[in-house]
């Protein structure tokens, strides 16, 4: 089994959570990040004084297929979370050795 | 009681209902202060904010009636007592000063608001890094004796006021506001920046208040509250209130309008909170001169007031005074900028009372004496604030350490955070 | 002064003292306002929101104080003055109009109150999507010149007034909300609706508020404010305003249960920002007749109101017009039913005054002159509205690009976040 | 109107204003219980909370309007009528009773505001777990016959102020907020504790409070109306209001003190949420004996408030009386005490109203009075909150289910969180 | 070394910490994060319009053990977050191949 | 490529930014989570009754870096991250089998 992690702009999870139900994808989880790239903050002026933003808001999505289920998934989530513009995101595979569901006990392919 | 009412006594009555709901509307205020400073600081000292400002209002009711009041109205003006007074501890005896019809309890219960006021404006300044324990100290003592010298000084029939022109100071631009703001000014320095308000290369670095929500509805609790602060300071019920409500309106319109645009032409983009505090440096410059200024005086002062406040929030921070809410600036530079408009814009000539100003052809008698009144107040605030400050520092200690600093007042301080997400 | 004091003289202070306490309790709606605007938008938009309605108050303050006053109640009321006053700029002069007893300033901060409110209404209608800079420009000419000259045609003597019945609207349902409700209606039309507000189907896709605290928060200071709006609006103290209290109070109950209610029924559950939002629908709907209603009177205009606010927002969502705050439903569309319901639930007979509603024997008279007040007043300010947001519109542009809607307006126009959990 | 002004009109109109203001002062605790509650409880619970304190003002108004006033007021005080009044439904009838020179509708709307009070003080012990529809069945009936009733008792001429020393309770101590606290700990009884609320080893867990800053900010709130509410109390304009609002100031500051100092000294940190309370706690202490204690008698009464309420909701957390907020303490506990202190600190006597304390020479009189006046309501309350409380949860059932306490009561109960951070 | 993520409902993490904490687990991150699966979400009314709420509160927990540990962790969680009902959430293990104390600089074993 | 996550102080996070930074990192992604260990919580009283914070907030980082970088990142965040007091924190390697960047498609190191 793998788990696919991606790092997407906020207002694109909606479409890729919604691209990821339509390709047959049961379940996932996302959380609320913060992104440092090539895509650079922004800086603020308050009262008079500068600072910099350096970290941009990010929605990271996770979710673990099986290793034949990985290449549609990235390919699905490529898709849905592209702007074209910089800062859209990464997407990185790792492996996972064990996978249970925590309700049945079931394990592998049955527990996604 | 309507059996043996009198024109004058239901004119009696219709001054001390007004004083006693303006004061009510002073001591909203508090509210307000507390929502501005908590506003424009940091979400984990929140707690911290509210309970000072909390605070602020105990001492300065229960130590106000035990002493303040006393120092500020008792005794005679002669000699000692033009500078101190000394009669009417816990308001007690009937003899005891009060002002024109005023009952002594409603003239109290206004005075007190403002004494709170005062202790409050430093809290702003000394925001995120003050030990509880000696800010609860500095209120105490501030509310009990330096305020209520000050108030002698003018209001208490003392020198100021004794002056062949008097220093004129209608609602307390200079002895409310400007004596809370030098105040700020030395427990500010006392205490340092906060870690990581100037970087390595000794440059401001902003920390940005987690709530400009919060710091504007209490500069709108401020503003309503304000209209209690001048138009009650007429001490009665008179038709004399309309214009000081508008002057108080167009001062504060100004102000908040003249931040708004300075900061738009100067970084490129209107800044909320520094509109916030062109609101009340506005107010705070009205406030000596909201009797005797007219419409377009007010205008002018609000104006010059709410540009005022953005360059000297920018001068504090480059001298490395560390005030997170401006306090200094409002209430200090716009209270004392807004005591010498008097001398320029007054309109009034009212013997024993006021003159007019420069502009309207009154000299310069008026705008003398508002310079004696400014320094001679700035310089006894200075030297007393230091004093105490000095021996807090020396004794219990000004600052909380580095690690409370870091984790937040509210949980060091008080014992849980002022946010909880808790299930 | 209490030498030459005369029962008028002390009756004619207590009308000026109450009018400006009643003034400030205006003035303190534009908290509310604020805190219903960004309760029911979004936290990214919270520093612009209440900027906004700080600016509504300078303006409304300024501008009402330079011109507006002037329009609305200068020079008589014959020929073209029927609908355009011109006298009193700047309120220089002793000789310009002023109401009964009172004090030209005490009459104008309870008038210049009441345009920043005018202004205001409209911005939630806005929310989350307009040029600071376009708002800025709208805000100033509807409370210098729109609202003024509304305000003209009834309460500054106008055509409105002087039709055989006059048409009857005690504290403005029309004149202020219904105003501001159209003008609302009409800009949040020019802009069209916030991204994502509809989805791909074109069906409505709810965009939740960020803090129900704040909208009733909001909405309870809106209370407050509305007995200086409603009991102020007697121009005088008298025992008169009891009963106008008394309308206001239960209207405003009969709204917010009418919504609750009316929201359980349809989606099963009672909706609490809805319940706010019928607590203001009451308040505008027994406005106009806070006066001449009776209690039965006042519950049903609520009740109605309350209901009515309910399916008028989903109205509007439907024809796409995108209101976050329902300002169009409330102010404009309950302003209006309101004012017409004063000809069926007027149960006063004044000569010049008012006459009696249909239901109360009084026959159609005053229901027609309401008619005619309503579509008037609507008319145009839908015509002069739309002029202004149009040229607004191919200027400077009325909405801000895609990624700073995205983003949020804090951050884009003001420079930084409304919210910041910086350590 | 004018024309035909008397000293005595004017008085009268005078005192109408007055009261009408301290009612609006009094209406804007509503927003001060939504804050407090609503500060002290977990965000899940929000919306919820203010739904409830806006539902509170709804029907305190509504069926007040319609029954509670002449159960409270109407009708002869003889036979049954010294228990239960009976004529003045919905305020119909110019003969129905009014105090004074109140018109009845300005006598209305302040009562109908205590009303309302005494039903969202229950609000707060009762928050968390308990079902909408159960708590707005409650508070209705609250408002509109429990309350009314104890009112009748003292304030409607009943059988307490008939007493050969009448019962003493000027703003209402015991009247309003003994009674609201009463029910209150019957409610939270009923409930039974949230999860989590105590461990495995039964000892009390904290379940910390969302908000600080709004539960100060809501104290604040709550500071400013209750110079109405005592203030207002007078139910005239009179000199007299001066002291009763320096008693006020002075124990809530005494409050807060004491129970920083208590907390500071029990737990080693002084607790910010506590000294809201302990403000409340002077404040409801001394409202009773607002009028007939010194300044030495408040602040005494206060400190003990600040203190007592501090040990009381360690208490209540042991009995496993589950309060939130600390109502039960803060109005049931200080309520009483504050009345029974009247006949210990009364420094007045005044034929048929009110004799002097035992600290001050006046015998044991009154402090009997006083415990019967506690006692008897506090037993009527009692039964009528069990009856009440103990066919709901037969009937409707009182609390809502595990899952949706765990969720929040906002999405379940009303449909979306108070909360949102959607973009 | 192993990496064991769990994601559980949030009501659940104090159980979940107690019962490893009692299984001799000396240290764990967790996070806020939000689920969508079988479960599902639920659909809410604001101001008469209608929005789905697909994700559900979900806590995400760390943990960092030697592979001898992680047959008695994942089974300490799944019985200690179970609850039998849909949504109970899911465990999985991936392999780390260096652990860090950055306060030491131990290594490995040492380092959990 | 390796995913290296560490979990430091939050006050130390703009220290590792930056230190990273300098050693040439030219992406992150960062949130906020909140730790259990040795550390220790402390225990606040509220309203009279006391209750315990296990957790400590925590920032924890991540970072993608190709296997030769691994070593460096490492010994830098380990340097920037330290006070030398307990809870400075973990970090733990795990091995990434696919990188991809989602604007271009790249894969792999053109990826980082
Ligand atoms: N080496 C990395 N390791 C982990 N996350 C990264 C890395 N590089 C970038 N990211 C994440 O991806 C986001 C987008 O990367 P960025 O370089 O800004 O644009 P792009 O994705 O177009 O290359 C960053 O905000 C960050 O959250
Ligand atoms: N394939 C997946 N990858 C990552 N997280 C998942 C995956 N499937 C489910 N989850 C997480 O587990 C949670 C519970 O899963 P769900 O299908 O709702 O119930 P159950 O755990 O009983 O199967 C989800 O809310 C989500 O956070
Ligand atoms: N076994 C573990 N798995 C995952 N995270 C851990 C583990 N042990 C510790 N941590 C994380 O590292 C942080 C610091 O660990 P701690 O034991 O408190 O101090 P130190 O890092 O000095 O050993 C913890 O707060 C937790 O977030």
């Amino acid at each position: 089994m793998k788990l696919i992690t991606a790092i997407i702009k906020p207002f694109k999870a909606d479409d890729v959570k919604d691209a990821l139900k339509s390709a047959g994808i049961q379940g996932m989880t996302v959380s609320e990040v913060k992104g440092f790239g090539r895509q650079g903050g922004h800086t603020e002026t308050y009262r008079g004084s500068e600072y910099a933003i350096d970290f941009v808001p990010k929605m990271k999505v996770e979710i673990v297929v099986d290793d034949s289920a990985v290449d549609q998934v990235v390919e699905v989530i490529s898709k849905s979370a592209a702007t074209g513009k910089i800062g859209d995101g990464k997407i990185w595979v790792t492996d996972v050795s064990r996978l249970i569901r925590i309700r049945t006990g079931e394990e592998g392919s049955d527990a996604v | 009681m309507l059996s043996e009412a009198t024109i004058e006594s239901v004119q009696a009555i219709l001054d001390n209902v007004w004083i006693l709901i303006a004061a009510v509307l002073v001591i909203f205020m508090q509210a307000g202060f507390a929502l501005v400073e908590a506003g424009l600081t940091r979400g984990k000292n929140v707690a911290n904010i509210f309970m000072k400002n909390l605070m602020d209002f105990c001492a300065g009711t229960l130590l106000f009636f035990a002493v303040g009041y006393a120092i500020a109205f008792g005794g005679d003006m002669t000699g000692l007592g033009a500078y101190l007074g000394g009669d009417g501890w816990f308001l007690a005896g009937d003899g005891i000063f009060t002002y024109g019809t005023l009952d002594k309890f409603v003239f109290f219960t206004f005075q007190a608001a403002f004494a709170a006021t005062a202790a409050t404006i430093v809290s702003g300044a000394m925001a995120e890094r003050t030990k509880f324990k000696s800010y609860l100290f500095f209120s105490a003592v501030i509310s009990a004796v330096i305020y209520p010298i000050v108030v002698r000084w003018q209001w208490g029939g003392g020198w100021l006021f004794q002056l062949d022109t008097p220093f004129h100071d209608f609602a307390g631009s200079t002895i409310v506001h400007m004596t809370g703001g030098i105040a700020a000014a030395v427990g500010a320095a006392f205490l340092g920046p906060r870690i990581g308000r100037y970087g390595a290369d000794g440059k401001p670095r902003a920390i940005p208040g987690h709530s400009v929500p919060f710091a504007i509805l209490g500069s709108f609790i401020l503003l309503v509250g304000w209209y209690g602060f001048n138009a009650g300071s007429w001490l009665g019920a008179g038709l004399e209130i309309g214009a000081i409500a508008t002057n108080t309106s167009l001062a504060a319109a100004g102000g908040a309008l003249a931040a708004t645009i300075t900061t738009w032409v100067r970084s490129g983009k209107p800044d909320v909170a520094m509109a916030g505090n062109g609101l009340l440096a506005g107010l705070v410059g009205v406030t000596a001169g909201a009797w005797v200024v007219n419409g377009l005086g007010a205008i002018i002062i609000g104006l010059v007031a709410g540009a005022l406040v953005v360059y000297s929030v920018s001068f504090f921070d480059k001298v490395k005074i560390d005030d997170p809410v401006g306090a200094v600036s409002v209430h200090g530079v716009c209270g004392a900028f807004g005591t010498l408009a008097v001398g320029l814009f007054s309109s009034i000539e009212s013997e024993g009372v006021v003159k007019k100003g420069l502009f309207y052809g009154g000299g310069t008698d008026q705008l003398i004496s508002q310079i004696i009144g400014v320094v001679a107040v700035a310089a006894f605030v200075l030297v007393a604030a230091s004093i105490l400050f000095g021996v807090l520092k020396a004794t219990v200690g000004l600052r909380v350490d580095q690690q409370e600093e870091i984790e937040g007042l509210d949980v060091h301080e008080h014992g849980f955070a002022g946010y909880s997400n808790a299930d």
